[in-house]
């Protein structure tokens, strides 16, 4: 049986309130699905749910093939690091790691080896007989991953194992994932809200918002191939524009401005149906310049944000804001600028459903493999 | 099948939070004998007229509730509960509660020591407190007499005199219930952060700010916890020394309706008006924890 | 934190005065029982006694099986403590960790026990054990106190304060109830349930209204009941044997208190009532 | 895992302690004696050891009774409640005592048997023991309302003034101390005006007893015919003068009894109105010049005195076990035994033939000055008033609430004793 999670029309509602609307999708094996959103979206219910300690309210889960709905946590075969790492405070770090091995009455040998292999893979060695209020929050968070790995269940899942960590420790903690996943190759479900940790660590994305699968995609395509306007401006930072505009015979208004596509997106353009549309450009995809460029748009600094390696340059343009990126430190607020989309990285949205109205075929971006991307990693 | 399957799952569910009901058994069982079937017996027995001994209820309907609520003592004995409730909570609430703040907010020294000493009578039988307070208070030979004696001045009457008899009652009673409020009130002030108090005191702000904005909204539900212990355990405890001191007089100005219950039925025998009362407590009893729920349990959320 | 000197000082002596109020009595009663008779009605305020006298003592342990009845008090109070504090432990977590039908309501209806005034249940009870043979018992006196809703009801509190997620760990590995009982939630809420216990204990300790009803001779006396042994209005009362009694019946809740003063102090103050 | 046994086995053995306790009760009616329970309210103050002793040599010299005894305390009181619990489960002690103020709610609402008829049906020779050991008007003492027997009079008290005769000496008053009521109040302005101290305390327990000996012997009766006749005019003067005692000349203590007592033995106050049974307590731990004088009485009139104490009554209710009752009770009253009971408590013996007797407490009295005052008023006791009827409990706390309104200056005499009375007699019908 393949160790794949697969959710069949499950919602989540508690009184009236639908907290996770008819999911359907499948987590494959030994994949890395994160599912990512703002906080409230229901994506820690989802892994509630399938950890078993929440009840699902219509739908059907499976899990290696078999219905799961009403199947106990203890018996889904699950490992689960909890975002407060939940370790029991009354027991030291060995005592804390071996506890759920002790109830499932593994052989001792069996159980010293396992101890051992994780310990020494966390760098856990020596803190084997604090108690959880006398380490870091590093540590803790390893002593928590630890526990989690030494069931070496089929399925790990992490609810935002990451958050209460500082950015240098996030690093390297998700190395240490990775490594984890390398050697064991689990299913693994992350929760998380950071875009970052999604892109970085993620073979798919699953994005969530109200409850709803906002699009479930590899990074790659979650960021170059945003589904909706939702996904757009939640992936990326500083934030995609998104304007409202009009399409006309090539054409894109925006208030008094215009400027033209190129022609695949023409083509592309003209097999779609639509009445208004909403053009959007990610801020790293647009052209700066002091000179007025062709399909260029006139707008002007009200105010920068200097990053260090880059700026971002908010600009206002035919009454509408926009955000572009410089690395150029020259600008100043005030100045009249243009800016010019980048023609082959462009989106264009429904705008009474927010949908995207899809991407001209030959984009030009590689599509990595899950295995070239984890290469890189 | 579907409505099989249906119901199996329902069974599931059931089997798995059948454990809840079992551990629930045991208090179950021990209150339904012991607290419950005897509750219903007093319901009952308040519509009766009966002694407690001739084989003869007689059955009186409403009666012992008319005789009850129309009797101005009655009126006068839920005063005298009121008051004690009053003095009961400003020594046994109020005052430890200040207490508590001054000992582990303002001061340096002596901490542990005061609370173990204020703690101490909460381990002494109120009936030994009773008897040594009726010795020691004595308006006339007891060493407090004497000593104000000294100074030319004297102890009111107080056995037998009205108003003062609550008073001296209910410090007897606070002699043992103050120990135990106050360290629940420290740990809860204890348990606030300091970074909280620290940073008002940077702002400068008056310690009794500090105490009715900061400290109380912040232990309130130990607060309120202690609030509602102390009118009820508080009103039972008081039993103690109106049974061995005063017998609820004088002319039952120091009884309560604990004690008027008890009253009727073991020293008059009326047990009919005894279980009428005993209702009339639980009543207003419940009454306090009904708006207990309603209006203090939903304001204390923020605490945790 | 920084007030200024008198305000400490003022703060101080209304301290000690509170201490003094709330200690005097047992310094007294301790005194007391060393005097004879005749000295506690003349000599009123001296409090050490100019003649200390072991007589209340040895007139008490003459007339009555002071050991035997220390005895009882004893095995009564820790019995109904075990029982009180086992089977709220079991309700709280039923409360806390279960989800049932009527849960909400359970819950109302038991905690509102706490309002019954005792009064209500007496009769009725000394029926009850009257009627089971167990009348001038240890187990007569025992059984109506074998749960306690103050136990549900502090324990959930206590209970409520552990993380969720702590439980649901042990749930993922499979852990039944009762590992998680005895392994997680026992450990965490040890303090609240020692406190509580302690409370139980001295509570039951001093109880006498009760035991007074249920037993009749002497051999079975409760510690609280042999010192009515020596009050009586028309005789007059014993005072100093009394009193000497009060100081047996002081003994093992004092002791308790000051061998284990720190660790009573902090469970309660760490108990997480809130 | 050691500490969990550890635990488990200290469990094991408070519960197995426990076991053992019940089961040690139980098994004490060992082989063919009949147990039987004696229920009293004898502290240890008040005759405890007495009883204890004679309790326990009656078990030994009897083969087949065995007495357990029960103290009951709050006095007979609370011994009425405990009798009520055990009642209302079905079961009964043998003998108990009941105090006289509950003489007709006891042979109202218990099941008792009369000391009489058990004798007639089982010990023929013992046919004549109530005649020729009881005075008459003794006996009366434990006739209910309807002139029935009730029980046997067991302890007999009295009320007697208790002076300290030294503070009468400093206020230059006669140390023999006064004679009648009247003089009690001069007395008592005189050393209210001389020493400062209190002159006068009456006792305050949860009766009426003082209070009837204090108006009786003006000449009011508190019942008359089955109705509350107190409020008359002897009455009212009666109840003034302790009033004006207290309220306006502020020369008499209105305390509760025992701190009372405490004040009149530490010579606050130099006399105390009291029962003779407190005599131990004043004699041994008084350090003045403490006398007892009889009960003062008013100008040219008879002192009436109500009997304190108890009865004994057969509350048995099967043949065996009534039977151990009188054989023990005719233990209780033999001369020996009644001679013990004086001793130990301060009563008066109801039997007419131990004050006197050799065996019995000759010597005694002899060397118990205080004693004589009470043993000398015995012709001036009369019963205990007692209400009849189901409210006659409800009567007495009436009388009880008076005198704290009386004594607290809430209400007037007149008013009061007047307004009291007509609500008792609506009670009683």
């Amino acid at each position: 049986m393949k160790k794949e999670i697969q959710f069949e029309h499950v919602k989540k509602s508690y009184g009236d309130t639908e907290v996770v609307k008819d999911l359907n999708f499948t987590i494959k094996e030994g994949e890395r699905l994160i599912l990512l959103g703002p906080s409230g979206c229901g994506k820690s219910t989802i892994l509630r749910m399938i950890a078993g300690l929440e009840n699902i309210t219509d739908g059907n889960l499976y899990m290696n093939g078999e219905k799961m709905n009403h199947v106990p946590s203890g018996l889904r075969n699950v490992s689960m690091v909890f975002q407060n790492y939940a370790l029991y405070p009354h027991m030291t770090v060995k005592q804390n790691i071996v506890y759920g091995l002790k109830v499932q009455k593994l052989p001792k040998q069996e159980m010293e080896n396992r101890l051992n292999s994780v310990m020494e893979i966390l760098q856990l060695r020596g803190l084997e007989d604090r108690l959880p209020k006398s380490l870091s929050g590093g540590q803790r968070q390893r002593v928590a991953l630890a526990r989690a790995t030494v069931k070496r269940s089929d399925f790990f899942l992490l609810d935002e194992p990451l958050s209460n960590l500082d950015a240098q420790l996030r690093e390297s903690a998700r190395k240490e994932l990775v490594k984890i996943h390398e050697m064991f190759n689990q299913t693994i479900v992350y929760v998380t809200h950071d875009q970052i940790e999604a892109m970085t660590f993620a073979d798919r994305i699953a994005l969530m918002y109200n409850g709803e699968l906002q699009m479930l995609d590899t990074p790659d395509n979650v960021y170059h191939r945003p589904a909706n306007v939702f996904t757009a401006k939640f992936i990326g930072s500083p934030s995609a524009n998104i304007l409202e505009a009009d399409y006309r015979n090539g054409w894109v208004h925006t208030g008094n401005q215009a400027f033209e596509v190129n022609d695949s997106w023409k083509e592309h353009m003209n097999k779609q149906s639509f009445d208004d549309i909403l053009f959007g450009i990610r801020p790293e995809h647009l052209e700066l310049s002091t000179s007025p460029m062709s399909n260029g748009l006139e707008g002007r600094i009200k105010y920068i944000e200097n990053l260090g390696k880059s700026c971002s340059i908010y600009l206002e343009a035919d009454g509408q804001e926009m955000i572009a990126v410089s690395e150029n430190g020259s600008w100043k607020q005030g100045q009249s600028v243009y800016v010019r989309p980048q023609s082959d990285r462009i989106h264009f949205f429904n705008k009474a459903t927010e949908k995207s109205l899809g991407h001209p075929a030959e984009r030009t971006e590689t599509n990595q493999t899950i295995e070239e991307r984890r290469v890189l990693v | 099948m579907s409505t099989l399957i249906l119901v199996r799952e329902k069974l599931h569910i059931n089997k798995e939070n059948a454990l809840g009901y079992i551990l629930l058994i045991p208090s179950i069982v021990i209150f339904a004998v012991f607290t419950f079937w005897p509750l219903f017996y007093t319901v009952y027995l308040s519509f009766f007229d009966w002694n407690m001994i001739s084989p003869s209820k007689e059955f009186v309907g409403l009666r012992n509730y008319f005789d009850v609520l129309t009797d101005p003592r009655t009126y006068q004995i839920l005063g005298n509960t009121f008051l004690y409730i009053v003095l009961l909570l400003v020594i046994n609430c109020v005052v430890p509660y200040i207490f508590a703040f001054v000992i582990d907010v303002v001061l340096t020294r002596l901490k542990g020591f005061y609370k173990s000493a204020m703690f101490l009578p909460a381990f002494i039988s109120l009936v030994v407190g009773s008897i040594l307070f009726t010795w020691i208070l004595n308006p006339v030979s007891g060493p407090l007499a004497i000593i104000f004696g000294w100074v030319g001045l004297e102890i009111p009457n107080w056995t037998k005199t009205e108003g003062w008899i609550i008073v001296v009652l209910s410090i007897i009673t606070s002699w043992k219930v103050f120990g135990y409020n106050f360290i629940l009130l420290y740990a809860s002030i204890n348990g606030i952060s300091r970074e909280i108090i620290e940073n008002a005191r940077m702002d400068n702000i008056p310690l009794w700010r500090i105490f009715l904005q900061i400290i109380l909204p912040m232990s309130s539900a130990t607060g309120i916890y202690v609030f509602i212990i102390t009118i009820v355990q508080s009103l039972q405890y008081v039993f103690t020394p109106v049974k061995v001191v005063s017998q609820g007089g004088p002319d039952y100005a120091s009884s309560n309706l604990i004690y008027h219950a008890y009253h009727e039925a073991f020293v008059v025998f009326r047990t009919g008006h005894s279980a009428t009362i005993s209702i009339i407590t639980m009543a207003l009893f419940l009454l306090l924890l009904f708006l207990e729920f309603k209006f203090v349990e939903r304001r204390i959320y923020y605490e945790n | 934190m920084k007030i200024n000197r008198t305000a400490e000082v003022t703060w101080h002596i209304i301290f000690f005065a509170a201490v003094i109020l709330l200690i005097f009595p047992i310094v007294y009663a301790l005194g007391m029982s060393f005097k004879p008779l005749e000295d506690a009605y003349n000599n009123v305020l001296n409090i050490v006694p100019f003649q200390s006298t072991l007589e209340n003592y040895i007139t008490l342990f003459d007339t009555l099986p002071v050991l035997r009845i220390t005895l009882n008090t004893f095995v009564i109070a820790t019995v109904a403590t075990i029982f009180k504090v086992v089977t709220a432990f079991l309700a709280a977590y039923a409360f806390v960790y279960f989800d049932f039908r009527g849960k909400n309501i359970l819950y109302f209806v038991l905690i509102s026990t706490i309002f019954i005034p005792f009064t209500v249940t007496m009769i009725p009870n000394y029926l009850i054990v009257s009627e089971m043979g167990l009348l001038d018992t240890v187990w007569g006196v025992i059984l109506p106190q074998l749960a306690d809703a103050v136990g549900i009801f502090l324990i959930r509190q206590s209970m409520k304060n552990i993380p969720l997620s702590l439980i649901e760990v042990a749930r993922l590995d499979n852990t039944g109830h009762w590992k998680i009982m005895k392994d997680i939630v026992l450990p965490l809420v040890r303090p609240a349930v020692t406190s509580i216990g302690i409370w139980f204990f001295i509570s039951t300790w001093n109880e006498f209204v009760w035991p007074v009803l249920i037993m009749k001779t002497t051999d079975n006396y409760t510690l609280p009941l042999a010192l009515q042994m020596f009050i009586s209005v028309e005789g007059g009362t014993n005072f100093t044997v009394a009193m000497a009694v009060s100081v047996v019946t002081m003994i093992v809740p004092l002791a308790l208190y000051l061998t284990f003063q720190k660790y009573i102090i902090g469970t309660f103050t760490s108990s997480g009532i809130k | 895992m050691k500490r969990y046994l550890q635990a488990l086995s200290i469990l094991a053995l408070i519960i197995f302690l426990a076991a053992c306790n019940s089961e040690g009760s139980a098994s004490t009616g060992n082989g063919e004696k009949t147990v039987i329970e004696y229920w009293h309210v004898n502290a240890e103050t008040q005759g405890g050891k007495t009883v204890t002793q004679l309790v326990e040599d009656f078990n030994q010299q009897s083969d087949t009774v065995e007495v357990v005894a029960k103290y009951n305390p709050d006095m007979y009181k609370g011994l009425m409640q405990n009798l009520q619990a055990e009642a209302a489960a079905g079961n009964s002690p043998a003998v108990v005592q009941v105090g006289w103020s509950f003489l007709n709610y006891f042979s109202d609402n218990f099941h008792y048997v009369s000391p009489q008829t058990v004798i007639d049906e089982h010990f023929p020779d013992d046919k004549t023991f109530l005649q020729d050991k009881f005075l008459p008007n003794v006996m009366d003492l434990a006739k209910n309302g309807d002139g029935e027997q009730v029980g046997i009079p067991y302890s007999l008290s009295s009320p007697v003034l208790y002076i300290n005769r030294d503070l009468l000496r400093e206020a230059g008053l006669d140390e023999n101390g006064p004679k009648t009521w009247e003089e009690v109040k001069e007395f008592s302005e005189v050393i209210k005006e001389k020493t400062g101290k209190y002159g006068f305390y009456m006792q305050e327990p949860a009766d009426n007893w003082a209070t009837q000996a204090l108006l009786e012997s003006n000449g009011a009766r508190f019942i008359t015919d089955g109705k509350a006749t107190f409020a008359s005019d002897e009455g009212i003067e009666a109840y003034q003068l302790l009033r004006d005692m207290v309220v306006e000349d502020e020369t008499a203590l209105h305390i509760g009894w025992d701190q009372g007592i405490q004040s009149f033995i530490d010579g606050s106050v130099a006399m105390a109105y009291t029962t003779i049974a407190q005599r131990s307590n004043i004699q041994s731990n008084a350090q003045f010049d403490a006398a007892a004088v009889r009960s003062p009485g008013w100008e040219g009139k008879d002192v009436r005195l109500p009997a304190g104490g108890a009865m004994l009554s057969i509350t048995a209710e099967e043949e065996d076990q009534q039977k151990a009752a009188w054989e023990f009770m005719r233990y209780l009253y033999s001369v020996e035994s009644m001679a013990e009971w004086t001793k130990g408590t301060g009563y008066v013996p109801p039997r007419n033939d131990v004050a006197e007797a050799e065996n019995g407490l000759k010597t005694f009295l002899e060397e118990n000055e205080m004693m004589s005052a009470a043993i000398e008023q015995m012709d001036g006791v009369v019963p205990w008033a007692s209400f009849p009827g189901d409210s006659g409990l409800e009567a007495e706390q009436l009388l009880l609430d008076l005198r704290d309104q009386i004594l607290g200056g809430s209400i007037s005499v007149e008013e009061g004793l007047k307004s009291t009375e007509e609500e008792i007699n609506e009670l009683l019908q």
